[in-house]
């Protein structure tokens, strides 16, 4: 695989109930938990998704239905033909005895990461949140390979209701937490970084930003204050990348460049 | 010794980021100067209004090069404005603030606005090839509509220096240069994008980019760019951005040769990183040294004699 | 299947060997078909006098495609014409006769000429970048010139068809392209060389050509051919001979979506060997294949729609 | 080295009699004997040269002065930069009870393959001609490499007054020949041909042909008949290479396309 355009065929699709769909591929490239490919549907646009498997032979990605993209993507069958390039940014790093935030589709990078801790005999334990039970993707994969796993949906529909934020910090003093990462909204990390930089506990975020060219050079991605490129530098970002970052949970920048 | 004076600028180093690149905020161009070493930036093109620009994929890496139709989307003047002043007070390094328009007036306008950030220079953009299907032919494919842009940015400039930023096209970039020095302009950018060029996945059997066209940067494009830059030092006094295709320092000091001020670097950070202005800083320098020469000045032109 | 109709002619495949390469004799074409599994060949660009052309380095390789300026040398028509007799008689490939004139009425009589050769097609260089020195701009940047250089060598043409060959530059090659239908042209050769470009050694400080700049042609410049054929094939009714950067099949198939009848192939010479024809007419065949086409006529313009 | 033009210093220049020397250069590329370079004199012009010699560190060619180009090359000093790209073409084949042949600087592709067949421990015997002694380059390396080394010259200033083609046929019988090499002025190929072929003896010779390119695009270096590139599938021939060509001895093509 490459930066350059190729297309491959869908060739299985996984409905996890309405709008949240895993997509696999032939495997045409190694990727490390928190990198992510561009897609690009012909006629109709190309964004970034997470990896969020990887198997002998295939690749997943987890997609969830917001808008226009998101939307096209669950209208594809088994054989349409999708452009993937990447994979892009930088990974997580591995950590012992750490906890696993995810909210709502930001699970579909956890789960890569979940894979290799495990394999590296880590222990980590797992908190997963979404609005619903069908949006907690692959729980029973993150039963199996975490020490615990804790659930949370906004409608109770799983584990307990209420956000994941809820029970944190008991979480983490409970579990003997020594790292954290997370993927999730935004407002998910501002409300996480609020309650454990006064723990002085390291972590690592996935976020998300509008990206365009994926390779470092639109600058459409980039993140105020640092400087940092989301598509190079992050996705993964810890707390020192974060420190000059002045933008945390406010506007992002659109397509035109303006903060909406 | 990488030093180089630019109209009334100092720069630590010849190396400027080139427009389009990483220069949509303060924050992105002032790593571009710490961490990256560039001896100045340019901003993002911008207009009196925001646009979205074309959809992805609008930037397209092939074999070669870059292929890309980002659209000139833009937040517009008053975000720039806002990135500009907060650049000039958080970096020394000199800022170039690049502006288009969609008609003269529009040049007239941006210009105008964009004195009140005191950007250090104002490129003027008549040469971006992706925008034919909304604006026609670019400005820059025409003497008149050059004549008239480099005047009128000049009336409203003020002080502040103009460089137009042509392309490879139209009726030869050496006579537009000429029309540019003609009509008051301080410096000439060259080059653009070339092409425009298309690629076709062959498997769904469409145009990639949902421009389908786009303009070719890189690699690809530097015997152009140094052609390009060569003919106008021959036809003018101004000095000269040389911009294209620049990814290594040897393309630099062919630039530099042919006769160039200042280097443009915009793809290279795409194949060499972000510091890719300190790797070529370096190696010109070294070039320098191990040649004998005490300055950039002693060899800019040399390959005319 | 790889089988073609172009215009009156039957070609075993769509490939075609590019005008200055390996076209200066009979044995040498007779090679590019026999051994290489060209479709078709073209002669180099001849006109009545023979011409020297630029002495070396006259052709440069670079890192992404060639730089020449080979500056039109040939041998004159008298032995060309007896060269086009000679592959005629040894070979059934069809011969298309490049040619070119210092005026519009050289073209006319150069033409006049090589009909005696019969050759199955006529192909009128009029775009060749190199030679803007002595001929001022080429004739293919105006609309005007070419209307004309068509017509003329249309009346003087008899039965033989012609195709005119343009170049990305100029007007735009789709404007030029429907100049030469209405004209009268029964197909159209897109594109020529890019640029011009120029190459600078970095230690004896000059351009490295003897003519210093030349035309670039090879991987470089695919996307900007492929974005000619595909307005080409979207302003004119007649075929196109897409021809540019293609050296491997894929690119041949982007040129066959992007509107192209034959392919036209120089450079990939350099990159592939000779036998580049039998490789990509090959890999075109296991594409068609592979997707249960029957036919190229089946793809042709496919991304259009 | 590669294709693409670089330009090296002249190391060290010998200079064996007037018009005749030969330039040295840091080793840049490898070479088999028979392959040729590119030498570009900077604002003058490019033309091929064989490589007559390689060294651990230092590549050698050697020149005639004829024209403009090689009058260029005799003023070259040590320091000078010089253009070189390469190599081109296809060698030499390594036989053994071989007999050289060189007449003139055709003798430069030879020295080379003189030290790759002695390198092989494969006898050969030299059969070297010029105008005059100094011409006869590098005789003492010959002689000392090859089993037995004849020498003419056409003034008889060094070995037997004539012609390297005088006594060929009595050579090759009392050296017991199997194979010949050739490399000199074309009338010499014509000559030894005629002699040859007869005896059904294999041989390759080392041709010349007016170049442009160099990588075989060009087609000013092929040769009527067979439509064979010199610049790549040359510049050496074997009998059977040279069947098809019709043009051997007759005038050649000039930088036109002419034949002059
Ligand atoms: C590095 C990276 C990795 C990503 N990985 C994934 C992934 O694995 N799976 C996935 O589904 N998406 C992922 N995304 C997001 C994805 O790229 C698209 O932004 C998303 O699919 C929405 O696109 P759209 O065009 O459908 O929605 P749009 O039309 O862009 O948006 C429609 C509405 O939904 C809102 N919205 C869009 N995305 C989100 C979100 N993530 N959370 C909350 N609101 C949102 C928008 O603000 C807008 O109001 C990733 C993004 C980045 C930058
Ligand atoms: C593959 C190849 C390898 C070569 N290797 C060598 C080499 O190792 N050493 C070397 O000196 N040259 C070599 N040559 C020849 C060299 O490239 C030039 O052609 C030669 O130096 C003459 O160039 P010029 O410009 O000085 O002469 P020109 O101006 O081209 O010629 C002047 C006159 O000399 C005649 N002439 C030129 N060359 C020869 C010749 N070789 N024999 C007889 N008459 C000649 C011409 O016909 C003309 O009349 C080689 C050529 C080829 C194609
Ligand atoms: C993604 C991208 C966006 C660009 N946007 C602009 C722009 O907004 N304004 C402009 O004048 N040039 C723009 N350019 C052109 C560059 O400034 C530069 O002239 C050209 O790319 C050649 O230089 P390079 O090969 O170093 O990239 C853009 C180029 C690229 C690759
Ligand atoms: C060495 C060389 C010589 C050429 N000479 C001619 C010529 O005489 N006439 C012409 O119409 N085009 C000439 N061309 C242009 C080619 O025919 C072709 O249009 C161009 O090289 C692009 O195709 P390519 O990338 O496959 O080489 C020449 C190109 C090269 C590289
Ligand atoms: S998306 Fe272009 S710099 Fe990150
Ligand atoms: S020199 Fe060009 S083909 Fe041989």
């Amino acid at each position: 695989m490459s930066d350059l355009m190729q297309t491959f065929p869908v060739k299985r699709i996984i409905e996890h109930g309405p709008g949240v769909k895993s997509f696999y591929f032939d495997r045409m490239t190694d990727a490390v938990a928190g990198q992510f490919v561009n897609v690009w549907l012909p006629g109709i646009d190309e964004k970034p998704y997470s990896v969020s498997a990887l198997g002998e032979d295939w690749l997943e990605i987890s997609v969830k239905a917001y808008g226009v993209f998101s939307g096209a993507m669950m209208k594809l069958k088994v054989g349409d033909l999708v452009g993937i390039r990447g994979p892009f940014g930088k990974g997580f790093t591995f950590r012992d005895n750490a906890l696993i935030i995810g909210g709502g589709i930001g699970i579909a990078p956890l789960r890569i990461l979940a894979r290799e801790l495990s394999e590296r005999n880590f222990r980590f334990v797992s908190l997963l949140g979404a609005a619903t039970a069908h949006e907690v993707i692959f729980v029973d994969d993150f039963r199996r390979r975490s020490s615990n796993c804790y659930v949370t949906t906004d409608d109770g529909t799983l584990g307990k209701k209420g956000l994941v934020t809820d029970d944190l910090l008991e979480i983490i003093k409970k579990e003997k937490i020594e790292f954290v990462y997370a993927a999730g909204p935004e407002i998910m990390f501002v409300k996480i970084k609020e309650l454990i930089d006064p723990l002085g506990i390291a972590y690592e975020f996935c976020l998300e930003r509008y990206m365009k060219c994926g390779i470092g050079i639109c600058g459409q991605c980039t993140l105020d204050g640092s400087g940092i490129r989301l598509c190079v530098e992050g996705p993964v970002l810890n707390q020192d990348d974060l420190k000059a970052v002045t933008e945390l949970g406010l506007p992002h920048r659109d397509a035109s460049g303006r903060r909406v | 010794m990488s030093q180089v004076k630019f109209l009334n600028l100092k720069l630590k180093n010849p190396t400027v980021l080139a427009s389009g690149i990483l220069g949509l905020t303060a924050s992105s161009m002032k790593r571009v100067v710490e961490f990256g070493g560039a001896g100045a930036v340019t901003t993002k093109s911008f207009n009196i209004e925001w646009r979205k620009g074309h959809k992805n994929p609008s930037i397209l890496p092939f074999r070669h090069g870059l292929l890309n139709a980002v659209g000139l989307s833009n937040p517009g003047i008053d975000e720039m404005v806002k990135e500009i002043r907060l650049f000039r007070r958080q970096c020394d390094a000199p800022i170039f603030a690049s502006v288009f328009g969609r008609t003269i007036d529009e040049f007239a306008e941006v210009t105008r606005l964009t004195v009140e950030a005191e950007p250090d220079l104002i490129e003027v953009n008549i040469s971006c090839p992706n925008v034919h299907s909304e604006f026609g032919q670019p400005f820059g494919n025409s003497c008149e509509d050059t004549a008239k842009i480099t005047e009128i940015v000049k009336k409203n400039a003020g002080d502040i220096p103009v460089s137009i930023k042509l392309g490879p096209h139209g009726p030869g970039v050496a006579r537009l240069a000429r029309v540019c020095e003609e009509h008051g302009a301080d410096a000439i950018t060259a080059i653009n994008t070339v092409g425009p060029g298309m690629l076709i996945d062959i498997e769904v059997r469409k145009p990639i980019l949902s421009n389908k066209t786009g303009g070719v940067s890189g690699p690809a494009i530097l015997p152009i760019a140094v052609k390009s830059v060569y003919e106008v030092y021959k036809a003018v006094n101004i000095p000269i951005i040389g911009t294209g295709g620049v990814t290594v320092p040897e393309d630099a000091v062919q630039m530099i040769l042919a006769g160039a001020t200042l280097i443009g670097i915009g793809t290279g950070v795409y194949y060499q990183g972000i510091d890719v202005f300190k790797k070529i800083e370096q190696g010109v320098r070294e070039y320098l040294d191990r040649h004998g020469f005490k300055s950039i000045e002693e060899i800019r032109g040399g390959a005319h004699e």
